[in-house]
């Protein structure tokens, strides 16, 4: 059950090279993209090598290869997840995901079950990556309906005391993220979708920050609708899924439109063929499909358990030993309770920024700034911060570098 | 020639000799069914009678394999009961869904097995359900008249 | 000047491979997508390799060479076309890109050059591919603004002899074809863009099967907006280029939100970050805006005109050979004149799909069917064709496999 | 050290000790600039008196370059005409987008070349223009008054 993260980074070519004049590469940057290991980036080499062909448009065999392999893809999508395969959308990233729902809703009709006017609500929170904010700002925009959000505690939080205000009969929307990409903090989602739904309402659900790092399973989530991005889980750049329950599917107006999404044309008017496909206009990003389907098969085979927990580990002994260092404040949870590997912030004075490029300079990538949650690091106070995101490949040693690091920079920009 | 194990001289011989391809004037239910990936379509029309399939007709415009097949299921299904042709139907379904692996019962199908070689050529696949799908949801229109 | 097909082959590996039991593989099908040169792979595997990290985002090193890799690939695009730099928006497809200026455009409030009401108009084609109609049907339903088109011709020719009647005063958009992806005609644009500018509207062209076929530049054609996919010009799947002209995109509404594309988020509302940035949301499809990068330099480096010219010399020759079979049937324009590499026809009472896959059966990959672009075929009142569209790969055997193949096809479906 | 080619004891000691960081209550332009990659703000209140820059203030939060950046600025823009400190600002401008190759004049830029490091660093080069940006505005903004 336990993970050897040094076989494991054989897998991925990146950590073959250095950094900044022969330095070994540190990389905690995973909350903003994941490295990829070599199965994936030949999963999608190998499609343009041998099976390269627009999918389901074709007659010919590379046309059938290219369709069975990204179909393939969707299944294993789908599995890992715990969905049906038709529930299972491709777009470009979880970003696009997020986008789709939000215009979607728009598309609707009065007499569709999505139809938003200014009595109705969407609910959010606080702690919204702006992928998952903004879309929904827009949305209120052109409908009317109102935006309220829940809380984030002075300890990275979600503040569900006012469950009932905030969701109220009028709610039609809660979307809200997994797992925080600045915080770490994973959110009780069960209280939440049981309250929504008594409204009525659909729960969309970002999972960016989840689905790479732990094994999650639709139905036991209950949510409706789910976004996340195939980078941030050692997949390809330029694929994300957007999942959704299939009668909701049904019902839920398309966004892209174009080739092969439609059912009938004429020149005044369109109809849908039924989803995944209504979601998929043009030809779609299949080698990246394809690269996705790789990537989820090489995270089942080393086990999402394993992962969790060999991130787990990682987690605890970073804010283990962030918590010796009195000028260091972590932001967001600082005990392992409901958090994943994510850890954020701050030392003294020392701005952010600096102590990135401090550690950078030692061959550790981590990130920093508002991480796209701008309204979060406003509101705890902490315009930027510094955060060291964990995965697979990292080790015990990482971790112990990174604070050896940050405990120069102090010596660093103390001294001078 | 592999290609012969799709093109089999039934289904040519139905295509260039459509069963039942004009439509009747009074039906139960009328359906009109479009593969979008490639624009062939088939319009149906159904006649129940005592629980049996009384008058399959049809009009349409699509390839060998489409129009063949729905030739075939017009013969065929006529003067079964609805529950028969329920089996035949899921028979075909699953020679269809068989790549190729199944040569589906000639008991049931008839003419139909002829199709058989259409299950190697998934993109085909679904040109032989158009017609099968058409009939599968006129049924349902027509029992809920 | 002239190219040697054959060695060019040799640059494509998926050439190595043989289709139906050993036959060499004759490829006929660019026009749905084209095949990837070697170059072009090892461009999106290194970046995964070496490079890879979320763009724009980081301060560590990965992030700066991933950073400069991508915006090398948008300098290498803007060169291609003849724009500037922060005019190249790279989207998930040509799809995308189509959506997003018909969204964009849906985005604007009274006030915005932009704003579509009941009194305006739409102006599109009847040649026109689902991917650049449905966007906007849909966007005349959303706004009330009237759909209207120019008619084609029973030879496939746009019938520009209405032009002051299609687009009126009130015209605000006028979106087309640069060549049709069915018949291979390529349309006129000076007097369309004249017109459109004389009244105020903004023409949008689809390059989809232009950019990849001939030497092309924005401010020559003096359209507004231009959408053309990588995957069609032996570049990755999953990306595409949106370009618009600085002025409008300076006025332009973003289409998806998130991150990245922001100045200020607030929990209520965002600004926006200039173009190109306002239009690309989230972590782009890095490693494939690299890689349409070193397509584009790949074509450079063959030269677009010798690309072109054996483009023709292909076409000519297909269209001759055509010619002498009394049973074929040219959908579109039957000379050079004004028309490009992709050849649309029937054979006597063959249906294309038995034709395509008789084709398939020899190793011949044709699409067969409306092409997305059902309009168009029912009004020349052929709801399905077979289409072979060629490449710079493409040899005069192919050329002479074809027509061997059709003449095969007769007696094949004929004899029986 | 590398590392200390951008981090020069020049912009170290700005940015413990930022000059002019104090708004002045009256002022012919006020801009507010921030760097949305990472969230450093700047508000910056610019004085214009017969064709000289009479007095530049500010205000921010941010890394010690961006800092430091507008600090220097706002020492070194002081007392001149408005059209010397186009000069300077252009010649900053290509020392940042140089990309390492420049050492930057010290006659124009005085304590500012201390920013030439930033310029090998690309993702920083924006954080040392944030006060530069927002002074270019300012200029344009109180000359149009
Ligand atoms: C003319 C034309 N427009 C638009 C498209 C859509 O491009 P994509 O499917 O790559 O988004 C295509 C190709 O499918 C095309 O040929
Ligand atoms: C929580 C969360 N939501 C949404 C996104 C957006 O994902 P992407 O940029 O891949 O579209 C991210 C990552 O950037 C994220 O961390």
């Amino acid at each position: 059950m336990s993970l050897d993260a040094l076989t494991i980074r054989k897998d991925f070519p990146i950590f073959d090279r250095t950094v900044r004049d022969g330095k070994r590469l540190v990389y905690l940057d995973s909350g903003a993209t994941s490295q990829k290991p070599l199965s994936v980036i030949d999963a999608e080499s190998n499609f343009y090598r041998f099976h390269n062909a627009a999918v389901h448009r074709g007659a010919h065999q590379l046309a059938e290869e290219a369709t069975d392999a990204f179909e393939n893809a969707r299944e294993i999508v789908a599995k890992f997840i715990g969905a049906k395969s038709d529930e299972i959308v491709f777009t470009k990233s979880a970003t696009e995901s997020l986008n789709l729902i939000a215009y979607a809703i728009g598309n609707a009709n009065p007499g569709n079950r999505f139809h938003l006017t200014p009595s109705d609500g969407i609910v959010v929170t606080e702690m919204e990556h702006h992928a998952n904010l903004i879309p929904w700002q827009q949305l209120s925009q052109r409908t009317g309906a109102k935006l309220s959000w829940f809380e984030v505690t002075p300890e990275g939080r979600l503040d569900l005391s006012n469950m009932a205000s905030v969701i109220t009969e009028n709610t039609k929307v809660v979307a809200l993220t997994h797992q925080s990409n600045v915080l770490g903090t994973i959110n009780p989602l069960d209280a939440i979708v049981k309250r929504a739904h008594e409204v009525g309402a659909v729960v969309v659900l970002d999972a960016c920050q989840s689905v790479p790092h732990t094994s999650l399973n639709v139905k036991d989530l209950g949510v409706d609708f789910l976004a996340f991005s195939g980078h941030k889980t050692v997949g390809p750049t330029g694929v994300g899924i957007f999942w959704g329950k299939s009668e909701l599917l049904l019902e839920l107006p398309p966004f892209l439109t174009g080739g092969s999404m439609i059912e009938n044309v004429t020149m005044t008017s369109a109809t849908w063929a039924p989803a995944p496909k209504k979601f998929e206009a043009g030809v779609p990003n299949m080698a990246q499909a394809v690269g996705l389907g790789a990537a989820l098969k090489y995270l089942s085979e080393i086990g999402m358990g394993s992962i969790s927990q060999h991130e787990k580990m990682l987690t605890s002994s970073l804010l283990t030993q962030l918590a010796q260092i009195s000028e260091v404040k972590v932001i967001g949870p600082k005990d392992m309770v409901d958090r994943g590997a994510t850890v954020s912030f701050t030392v003294g004075e020392i701005h952010p920024h600096d102590l990135g490029q401090y550690l950078d300079s030692l061959g550790i990538a981590v990130r920093t700034g508002h991480h796209c949650a701008w309204p979060l690091t406003r509101k705890l106070g902490v315009p930027a911060t510094t955060r060291a995101s964990m995965y697979l490949y990292n080790t015990q040693e990482d971790i112990d570098l990174l604070v050896t690091g940050v405990k120069g920079a102090m010596k660093y920009f103390g001294s001078k | 020639m592999e290609l012969d194990s799709l093109y089999q001289d039934i289904i040519l011989d139905h295509y260039k000799h459509p069963q039942n391809k004009k439509l009747a004037t009074s039906y139960d239910a009328q359906v009109h069914h479009i593969n979008p990936s490639c624009g062939d379509e088939i319009t149906l029309n159904l006649t129940l009678k005592d629980g049996l399939v009384d008058c399959i007709t049809w009009d349409g415009v699509g390839c060998s394999i489409s129009q063949a097949s729905v030739s075939i299921l017009s013969d065929l299904l006529k003067g079964k009961t609805i529950s028969q042709a329920q089996i035949i139907q899921d028979e075909f379904l699953h020679l269809m869904q068989s790549k190729g692996s199944k040569d589906g019962s000639a008991e049931l199908l008839e003419d139909a097995v002829a199709l058989a070689g259409v299950s190697k050529y998934p993109a085909r696949i679904k040109c032989a359900l158009l017609g099968w799908m058409a009939y599968k949801d006129a049924v349902v229109q027509a029992q809920s008249k």
